[in-house]
């Protein structure tokens, strides 16, 4: 396990802040790596999930079982790939199988503890967009779509959302639901699992830049921890919505030397997820 | 028993028409540029492009002009970003584009509705999204054991399918190792299929390992022989994913005049996937081999008499 | 990370209860008998014994009385003729097995849709034939395309699989080469799932070929170590079909008494799989060895830094 | 190619016969493999048809692709398995695959050529019963069922059944409809097939211990040759209705010495499928 030393203290809330030592981008992987303490299978996503997934293997999680949907359950990364099918994650992983087994076998039947999703809109439920911004038809941009984060959404036993926070990706209502979380509200979403046998719980977490968010008993998102810098007030001017915050609204404990280490030297020394 | 080899400007023109719908297979790994780049050439045109993840592959052949539609389940660059060539004939009041849009299991379903003859395939996604509305194929069908409505997709019934492999024997018997993706249900659904290889092998290596191989001779049209052809994609093995070029394309993507100036340097500016390699130039392709080999060890068959 | 190794006595124990749905899967190749015999020796009850063909072992287990049902797709003795501990509970008016009946593709449609948690797989068997009428969970769907009905089965979920393998580490990621039969499915679809090896290996071995594995150790419950566990049947590579068993059994499951002896004597009379094959005898197990080895090549995925 | 010289004339339908130099077992095996000239993807069942499919790659099919339901493609058994999953099929075979892609990607796909039944059962339209004799509840004989059968009737391109012909297996009507033939006739069944997007057409060719039959424009069986040494009486005691009979009714040419070599030397010594 890595050591828990802060190398920084960022200044919280008051005025200008003084240089961090670590960025918001950095914060929000760490954060979301933390979160996958005590999990056991994780499937992995591109972008984000796949450095703070990664990240959590080399710190909190070193037996979790990465799972990526190009067929690979089992990897062990010898590099941050850049895209998640990448000859890194097949040679010496335990199973490469085909697409069909993977969502069908792996996916579709249960076996993902965390499926990790991105999104370009969220809502207070953990509904998410990644297909269109504006009118299907006639998109003002086009999105990359579902890939794999619609069956990732139902069948995952739990997902987890990583995404940096915006008032144009917070939004009251998004504008496509590629991918269903609270659908509703908790107890409609709980009908509709129950009915549908879907093996997935749909939404438990959202880290952003800002800070971290579970589901509260009503299925809407809640804000339980606030990263050092960041305040109230940039929380609400980047949401569509009046956020509910926790009574006892944590502080994300700082990165530490050794996951800043990780991240720069050996997962993003281009800084590709992290600038 | 006859030989199936043949050049990829041959397989191409017999096996390729205008109007096919077209899949070029392989989930990251192992996809076909070779291929396309000759479909590019030889000006096909108003073909449907199949594909879960187009690429830069299908990025180029929409800026070459040689596809009427998409069918597909994600649309980007991965780890750049968008798919520029695609954005620009799909976004806005212009769109000419025509889209048919799916979720990964959905598409890999599809196929193998096709390679299984089926009419459809069930499967747990798209319940409470847009996606059904969207696209009016995703519908909604009844268990006959009274526990529910699951949705379905119709067979995927690709005219061709192209696939990338590490090697296959002249019969077409070929061998794949590292990610499989889709691309064996790709070949079973399609009426013709090109296998392109990395190595063209005697039937004896096919044979000394069936359970390796992934598609029949039997579905197979012909074999092209062209080392290097999935590059920018990789081949377990043999090259790695050239991520410098994933990224370059981001650039040259954003501007039609150097997408076309792509073009006709890279694909109509060279006869064959061996003067493009020759032009990429051996310091670059060197730079792509694997560290090291990582062998796979033996298995015993057994002989039984 | 723990170790999942355990004895078979251990793990049929453990895992398999009365009143389950036992699946032990293999179609002709690696077929557990020695999971079937330790069954029997813990006499344990009402089991419902599903396999496509239900092959000697289960003749085996519903004479050592551990069935109360059979979920099957071929029902016989292959190139000898019946299974007559079963005929003899099932035909005539004093028939006292029950029986639920599918074909083959049936069968492993049951396993896929169970791997895959669907509710139901379509299949294009069973029109204008008389099983739907004997078995009224085939059920007709129709195709949400408007292009006809097809059938479908529902997915066989068993309590415990139960596969053999060439080989798996520790953790239970198990490889198997030569037949792959619907072992893969079955134990998807399977609430736990005992793995039974010829031999136990280095995890490094399963990584250094990952495309040959067909079950992780995450759907494993307990690996058991026990060679020659699945003769009669074979393992490719390791033994042959002991064709001389498969026609011995005949004559002995004709009689009822000559059964219950064979049983007392292989079955309760011994303690395990090593002791029964010392008593099989090393000239006969020696004669079973393939005439020579026949290796698959190796295949390189590349060290990718 | 084997040479076609006759070993021995059998007299034929004149009085005590001499003894045959052959037996009527071996007649119709070699009867069944001369029938898969021309074939390219071949299904094997167990019993008379892997005898049979093996003498015509070893004869009049050498490039026959011999397909084993247990999941091999391309199969170069070097001996004649007892059972079809043998390991002599996987050794040197061209494919090894899971069973579900052989009965999917294969037989339903539509890539076999010619599937090979048994029967105990068969009506005069080619329909046929491997299930029961007597009621399903409650049978006077439990036979093995379906296994791949039934969907061999309705996947492969043609299919060609081989089996002894017996008062009690050539029947008007049988007991249990294991594997659907040409149902209740040619047109019924040409118009199913079409409805139902089948890509078989049906039964083609019956060998059996006395002739051979092809099926005529109304679907019903007809004997087009008989055997050396069999009668059009020992036919018509045989089977359960009047049989139609070619107007050029044929004699099958007897076994070549090299037919008789390979089933008696090669494969099946201890003569199990002969005899």
């Amino acid at each position: 396990m890595s050591e828990q030393k802060p190398v920084a203290a960022a200044e919280v809330g008051t005025g200008a802040p003084a240089a961090p030592a670590f960025s918001r981008n950095e914060m929000m992987i760490v954060a979301a790596a933390r979160e996958l303490a005590g999990q056991r299978v994780c499937f992995v996503g591109v972008g984000l999930p796949n450095i703070a997934v990664n990240l959590a293997k080399r710190t909190v999680s070193p037996d979790l079982e990465l799972v990526y949907e190009a067929g690979v359950f089992g990897a062990e990364p010898a590099r941050l790939p850049l895209s998640i099918g990448d000859p890194t994650i097949v040679t010496g992983a335990t199973a490469v199988t085909s697409m069909l087994e993977l969502f069908g076998y792996y996916l579709q039947r249960g076996l993902i503890d965390v499926g990790f999703l991105g999104a370009a809109q969220i809502d207070r439920f953990g509904n998410i967009n990644t297909t269109v911004i504006g009118d299907y038809a006639h998109p003002k941009t086009r999105l990359p779509g579902s890939g794999g984060a619609c069956e990732i959404a139902i069948n995952a036993r739990q997902v987890f959302v990583i995404m940096r926070q915006s008032a144009r990706s917070f939004v009251e209502r998004i504008d496509f639901r590629t991918s269903p979380g609270n659908l509703g509200g908790a107890e409609n979403a709980a009908r509709i699992r129950r009915e549908q046998g879907w093996l997935g719980s749909g939404p438990s977490v959202v880290v952003t830049d800002l800070g971290i968010y579970h589901f509260d008993e009503t299925g809407e998102m809640r804000l339980d921890s606030l990263h050092p810098g960041a305040t109230l007030d940039e929380v609400r001017a980047t949401m569509g919505w009046e956020p509910r915050v926790a009574s006892d609204l944590a502080t994300t404990p700082e990165p530490t030397a050794e996951e800043l280490r990780l991240i720069r030297e050996e997962l993003d020394p281009e800084g590709m997820y992290t600038k | 028993m006859s030989s199936k080899v043949a050049s990829m400007r041959d397989a191409v023109a017999d096996l390729v028409r205008d109007g096919d719908t077209v899949a070029i297979e392989g989930f990251t790994h192992l996809i076909s540029f070779a291929a396309g780049h000759e479909i590019i050439r030889q000006r096909k045109r108003d073909l449907t492009l199949a594909r879960m993840t187009p690429d830069l592959i299908y990025d180029q052949m929409v800026a070459g002009g040689v596809a009427r539609k998409l069918v597909f389940s994600w649309l980007g660059n991965p780890g750049v970003g968008g798919l520029n060539a695609i954005r620009r004939v799909t976004e806005g009041p212009d769109a000419s584009l025509e889209m048919e849009e799916y979720s990964h299991f959905g598409m890999v379903a599809r196929y193998t509705a096709g390679a299984m003859n089926l009419p459809f395939f069930p499967l747990r996604s798209y319940f409470e999204t847009d996606l059904p509305k969207a696209n009016p194929l995703i519908r909604p069908i009844e268990s006959p054991y009274g526990d529910g409505t699951v949705y379905a997709v119709p067979p995927l019934r690709p005219d061709v399918t192209v696939i990338h492999a590490q090697r296959a024997d002249a019969r077409g018997n070929t061998q794949v190792w590292g990610l499989l993706g889709c691309q064996k249900e790709a070949a079973f659904a399609a009426d013709r299929v090109i296998v392109v290889v990395e190595e063209l092998v005697d039937e004896e290596v096919i044979r000394a390992d069936p359970n390796r191989t992934i598609v029949p001779g039997i579905v197979v049209d012909a074999v092209v022989v062209e080392p290097f052809g999935a590059h920018p994609s990789y081949v377990q093995g043999h090259y790695d994913r050239d991520n410098r070029f994933y990224r370059d394309w981001d650039p040259i993507s954003r501007d039609p005049a150097l997408t076309q100036a792509w073009l006709d340097e890279w694909v109509h500016g060279v006869a064959s996937r061996a003067e493009y390699a020759a032009k990429l130039g051996e310091e670059r392709v060197t730079s792509l081999r694997p560290s090291a080999p990582a062998p796979s060890g033996v298995v015993d068959y057994g002989t039984y008499r």
